[in-house]
């Protein structure tokens, strides 16, 4: 059964290293245009609003997931919202260990269904009430990336 | 007529760079097994040599290893040596490399059926020390191996494939 | 209506790595043996399908290198970008189309070929959006695992002793990579991940190939050990984190109630015999028990401490060792575990079998960072 | 096959978006802005979905791992059952296939099929992701790309048949000509088979105007079962035959001439319809055109010409719009573009326009109620073949 032999030297048994040669530049599109926009200028996030069941999407879709209907009705929100759920990471990517762990958390943003994954200065619990800070005005880039975590507000 | 009001914005290259967009290094590394066969065959180039394996069912002789015959599905096992010759099954004479960026001096690259294999058996490789004109299907070619001690058991370890003289 | 039919399954051992052979010679294996259990061969099979995923591979368009290892040279073959079970339902599609009558399916992983899993993990979420924190991917497991903890006031223990029973389970399987012997205080003391999740409560990598053979009713009638495939479904819940249910799988509940509906399961809990979930992360697999109604909702760690899917206890749950045991192969794991839900509706579990097994559902994730799953109900037949 | 199917499968509407060399939308969007088209066309609520397929070549291009559980809520998956087939370049034509045995296994009543690909995210250029398809241990450091496998093929076929490349250049004139009334195309032109040869050698045989593009777009169908066909479509457009194989990996140890695996599949899907007679019996053919002899490569395949003679036939005009056998009407991927999923949809949808007469100045002359789709794919490897009437 199964092949005739097999590598039985561990010098034989040697593998073949590959880096994939690509890298990648996406667009943000045209719900993504949107929410640069409202970011680059006035530092607020975007959402979307459905036509048919109300609700309102963050990050900005041009499309309700449930209904699919076309959403054309953007709304600018402040970029504060709720900690709906954290953890203390202690690794980045590259398996780099943390000195001190990072605390990241799914932030509901106020006002819609969605929300975003941020960094969170100081101790946190569920339910907390955060703000983003944003990078300086002339540094955005209109994308995530410009906000550089959530304060704990009230 | 359908398709109507077909959707989306082209963007030129300009447009394409004043558009918002996300930038993104990927790393995604491998280090692929070989397994038996293909290891079997890759000692073989760091010898110097072209390794085949024979189907004992079917009684072809195929290039590049493997340690069963897709048509009989019986696993295989017999190694046989081949000479290294071969014949230019068919060719190319390329301007673009693998990022679609151009090049002045060509590469060539073929299908070399094998001396030694089935026929029809062959595999993919370039051809060196040729002016691209002078090329043809059914042109006896040679392997060229790297010099020993840069030899590292690796599908580059030839050169290319010359023109037997 | 019983329509599709397993009647063969080929499983060669899970491990860490696996240099003694490629990917072709590891399918190979598994293939030949599906064959073999089967009691047929490569030529009577009409249609095969195949689960992998590219960057998994480290290959583009990996349907390329399918065919030669399982035997399916210019046949019609197939990829599905889904894990294994959505590869079984394909072909459970295909034959009850009834222009089939035996169906191959195969999936493997080659894990320890690929360096960079974090990064093809974080790969998967939303370019624009999601990939801002470059934080170990498994963030979204500590996550969600806070939030099923809040939810359920679960403890610590309560997932280190599934870590401790999946793995003792393996023990008793022949082809699991990860058994062990281990103690909750032990897996307590692994180094922390994403706080609440520890690196001992994370499934490991494993290599390995898993084939299974489906076939009609008229084939499935002539063969002594074929096992119904009563029910089947695949789900997407919430494609993107933002409108995740943190704590829940949704996409699990959707495929209960779809598959137990096929099969005519009213009260699961005393009507299936043997469950095979998956447990990527010990609170996926309470979310997934509480998905498939066999506890009720954040209740599942209680049910656990109560022995409830123990082997002697009312739903025996993750014999085979499940992810944690096993190890974690992507596409493949479900395979591996509904194989070994076949041998033990077979009676041929050796020394993990269960006494009476009639009906066993298999369920599975697609792992991070995916809302979609698949589940299969099987029964004894003949 | 040969056994009894359980029930009969229609395709009831369709969507297609503009063909792009770099999109703004990201491929959310596009597969959204085809869906929801097809689905209105169809006349179907949202609601009355039952199941998805989603359809798109490698990750490596759109740049997302497991890409089809990231564009699942653009195409319509949300809390439902979606699968994605995937055979390379033939994926486009076997969305369809996949479309066809979902219904027809009796399990769900209609299906939305979704394909896209936005390839221009890829950098520094979408070729580079080509180098990953190939052997990682034998053919990969060789600097290989899919032009190199392109030229050896069409090396291998001219010779043996010797063929000129002027034969092989017409098919880019009749597609980017066709492609002028495309309302999608991304490359329609008017060009002369002078033009064509005048163009950028790239890996000889292979000029530049014989290459289709590199592209970004999306498509979509929405299939049925019979009953639900009936009720709310007045033209349904059946699936009359389905079929597809893949050949070897080992590609270096075929002969690259002829494409058995797509005569094995059109074989299939023929036998399924019924076929005996293609030619006579098929009416209009969409095959693969990725590059210009692809398309006289897999007319020979699909059996609408002998060996080695579909560019004698295209000489004499057989497959113009106006022509016995109309063959790439749409313009193909010469002339429309190649999102490569989505390629394999347009040419469809090009079928299910044609056979309910809706492709207006694309119409072709003669009368049609069957048509043949093709796709290909892999390392010269994969046909998909789909057979659709009224």
């Amino acid at each position: 059964m199964g092949i005739i032999s097999k590598v039985t030297k561990n010098i034989e048994g040697k593998a073949h290293y590959y880096k994939f040669p690509v890298w990648y530049e996406y667009t943000v599109g045209v719900a993504g245009e949107i929410f640069a926009k409202n970011l680059k200028e006035q530092g607020l996030l975007t959402g979307a609003k459905c036509p048919c069941c109300g609700k309102v999407y963050l990050p900005p879709r041009v499309y309700c997931e449930e209904c699919f209907e076309e959403i054309k009705e953007f709304l600018a929100l402040e970029p504060v919202g709720v900690v709906e759920t954290y953890c203390e990471v202690y690794e980045d990517i590259d398996g780099n260990r943390f000195d001190k762990p990072k605390v990241v958390a799914f932030v509901r943003i106020d006002g819609s269904c969605g929300g975003l994954f941020g960094f969170i200065e100081g101790s946190v619990q569920m339910g907390d009430k955060v703000k983003a800070q944003l990078v300086e005005k002339r540094k955005r880039t209109g994308t995530v990336s410009d906000v550089v975590c959530f304060k704990k507000v009230g | 007529m359908k398709p109507d009001n077909v959707r989306g914005k082209n963007l030129d290259k300009k447009g394409f760079e004043e558009a918002t967009r996300v930038k993104y290094d990927l790393k995604a590394e491998y280090a692929y097994d070989m397994g038996y066969a293909v290891s079997r065959y890759l000692m073989g180039l760091k010898a110097g040599k072209i390794v085949g394996i024979k189907c004992h069912k079917c009684g072809r002789i195929l290039v590049p290893p493997r340690a069963f015959c897709e048509q009989c599905y019986v696993p295989i096992d017999d190694f046989v040596e081949l000479s290294g010759r071969g014949r230019v099954n068919t060719f190319s004479i390329s301007y673009v490399k693998w990022d679609a960026s151009r090049v002045e001096k060509p590469e060539i690259p073929a299908v070399i059926e094998l001396e030694g294999a089935s026929p029809g058996v062959g595999i993919l490789h370039v051809l060196g020390e040729v002016d691209p004109k002078d090329v043809h299907v059914g042109m006896e070619v040679e392997a060229v191996f790297k010099e020993e001690q840069d030899r590292k058991g690796e599908i580059t370890d030839i050169l290319y494939f010359r023109p037997v003289k | 209506m019983k329509d599709v039919f397993i009647i063969g399954v080929g499983v060669v051992p899970a491990r860490p790595l696996s240099p003694e052979v490629s990917y072709r010679e590891l399918i190979f294996e598994a293939a030949i043996k599906a064959y073999e259990d089967a009691g047929i061969t490569n030529k009577d099979v009409e249609t095969f399908v195949a689960a992998s995923e590219d960057f998994n591979e480290g290959v583009s368009i990996f349907d390329e290198y399918v065919p030669d290892q399982i035997g399916a040279v210019l046949k019609p073959v197939h990829t599905i970008g889904g894990d294994g079970l959505m590869a079984l339902s394909a072909a459970y599609l295909q034959i009850a189309t009834g222009g089939f009558r035996i169906a191959f399916v195969e999936s493997h992983s080659k894990l320890s070929n690929l360096l960079t899993q974090e990064h093809i993990e974080e790969f998967a979420l939303d370019p624009i959006y999601f990939r801002n924190t470059r934080l170990d991917p498994k963030f979204l497991a500590g996550l969600d695992m806070q939030s099923y903890m809040a939810r359920s006031f679960a403890p610590c223990d309560a997932f280190a002793n599934v870590v401790c029973a999946h793995r003792k389970n393996a023990m008793k399987n022949p082809v699991a990579g990860y058994p062990a012997w281990l103690t909750p205080e032990g897996v307590l003391a692994t180094k922390p991940v994403a706080t609440p999740l520890l690196d001992g409560m994370c499934a490991k990598p494993a290599d390995g190939a898993c084939c299974v053979i489906l076939a009609n009713r008229d084939v499935a009638e002539a063969c002594k050990r074929a096992v119904a495939i009563d029910g089947i479904a695949f789900y997407t819940a919430e494609p993107h984190p933002d409108t995740w249910k943190w704590g829940y799988a949704i996409y699990a509940e959707l495929c209960a109630k779809k598959a137990y509906k096929m099969a005519g399961i009213e009260s699961p809990e005393s009507e299936v015999d043997l469950v095979e979930a998956d447990d990527r992360f010990p609170h996926k697999f309470f979310e997934h028990l509480e998905a498939l109604r066999l506890s009720k909702p954040f209740e599942g760690y209680k049910d656990f401490a109560n022995g409830k899917f123990s082997k002697k206890g009312q739903v025996p749950a993750n014999l085979s060792g499940g992810h944690l045991g096993i190890g974690m192969m992507h596409e493949a794991t479900c395979l591996y575990q509904l194989a070994f839900a076949v041998k033990q509706l077979r009676g041929e579990a050796g020394e993990a079998q269960l006494g009476k097994v009639d009906c066993a559902v298999v369920q599975s994730w697609r792992g991070l960072p995916t809302q979609t799953g698949a589940l299969a109900v099987l029964r004894r037949w003949g | 096959m040969g056994l009894k199917l359980r029930r009969k499968v229609a395709v009831i509407g369709a969507g297609l978006t503009k063909f792009m060399r770099r999109a703004l939308e990201t491929g959310r969007e596009l597969s959204f802005y085809a869906a929801r088209q097809a689905l209105d066309s169809a006349g179907l609520r949202f609601k009355d979905i039952e199941s998805v397929v989603i359809s798109t070549a490698p990750d490596a291009f759109d740049g997302v791992h497991m890409k089809t559980e990231w564009l699942a809520d653009g195409c319509g998956s949300f809390h439902r059952p979606y699968l994605r087939g995937y055979v390379g370049g033939g994926s486009g034509v076997f969305a369809l296939i996949q479309g066809w045995y979902m219904v027809a296994s009796g399990m769900f009543d209609t299906c939305l099929v979704v394909a896209e690909e936005k390839m221009s995210s890829c950098q520094p250029h979408p070729q580079g992701a080509f180098n990953t398809i190939f052997d990682h241990t034998l053919e990969r450091d060789l600097g290989v790309n899919l032009l190199w496998i392109f030229a050896l093929e069409m090396n291998r076929y001219m010779q043996v048949h010797k063929l000129g490349l002027e034969e092989i250049a017409l098919v880019s004139v009749k597609n980017k000509k066709n492609a002028l009334d495309h309302p999608s195309a991304q490359i329609p032109k008017a060009v002369t088979v002078e033009e064509v040869l005048a163009s950028e050698v790239m890996a000889w045989p292979v000029h530049r105007l014989m290459v289709s593009p590199t592209t970004d777009g999306a498509g979509a169908v929405v299939m049925a079962s019979e009953d639900v066909a009936r009720r709310v479509c007045d033209k349904p457009v059946w699936v009359e035959g389905v079929g597809w194989c893949l050949d070897s990996a080992f590609w270096t140890n075929r002969d690259l001439y002829y494409p058995d695996y797509v005569e094995k599949a059109a074989k299939m899907a023929y036998e399924m319809a019924g076929i005996t007679d293609p030619r006579r019996e098929i009416h209009i053919a969409e095959p693969y055109d990725p590059f210009a002899y692809k398309e006289l490569h897999h007319l020979e395949g699909l059996g609408l010409a002998d060996r080695g003679q579909a560019p004698k036939l295209l000489a004499k005009g057989f497959f113009d719009r106006d022509g016995d056998l109309p063959s790439c009407p749409s313009g193909g991927l010469l002339g429309v573009g190649n999102p490569i999923a989505a390629a394999g949809m347009m040419k469809c949808c090009e079928l299910f326009w044609q056979l309910r007469g809706e492709a207006g100045k694309r119409q072709v002359s003669r009368p049609v109620k069957r048509g043949v789709a093709q796709a290909w794919g892999d390392l010269m490897q994969v046909g998909t073949v789909i057979v659709l009437g009224v």
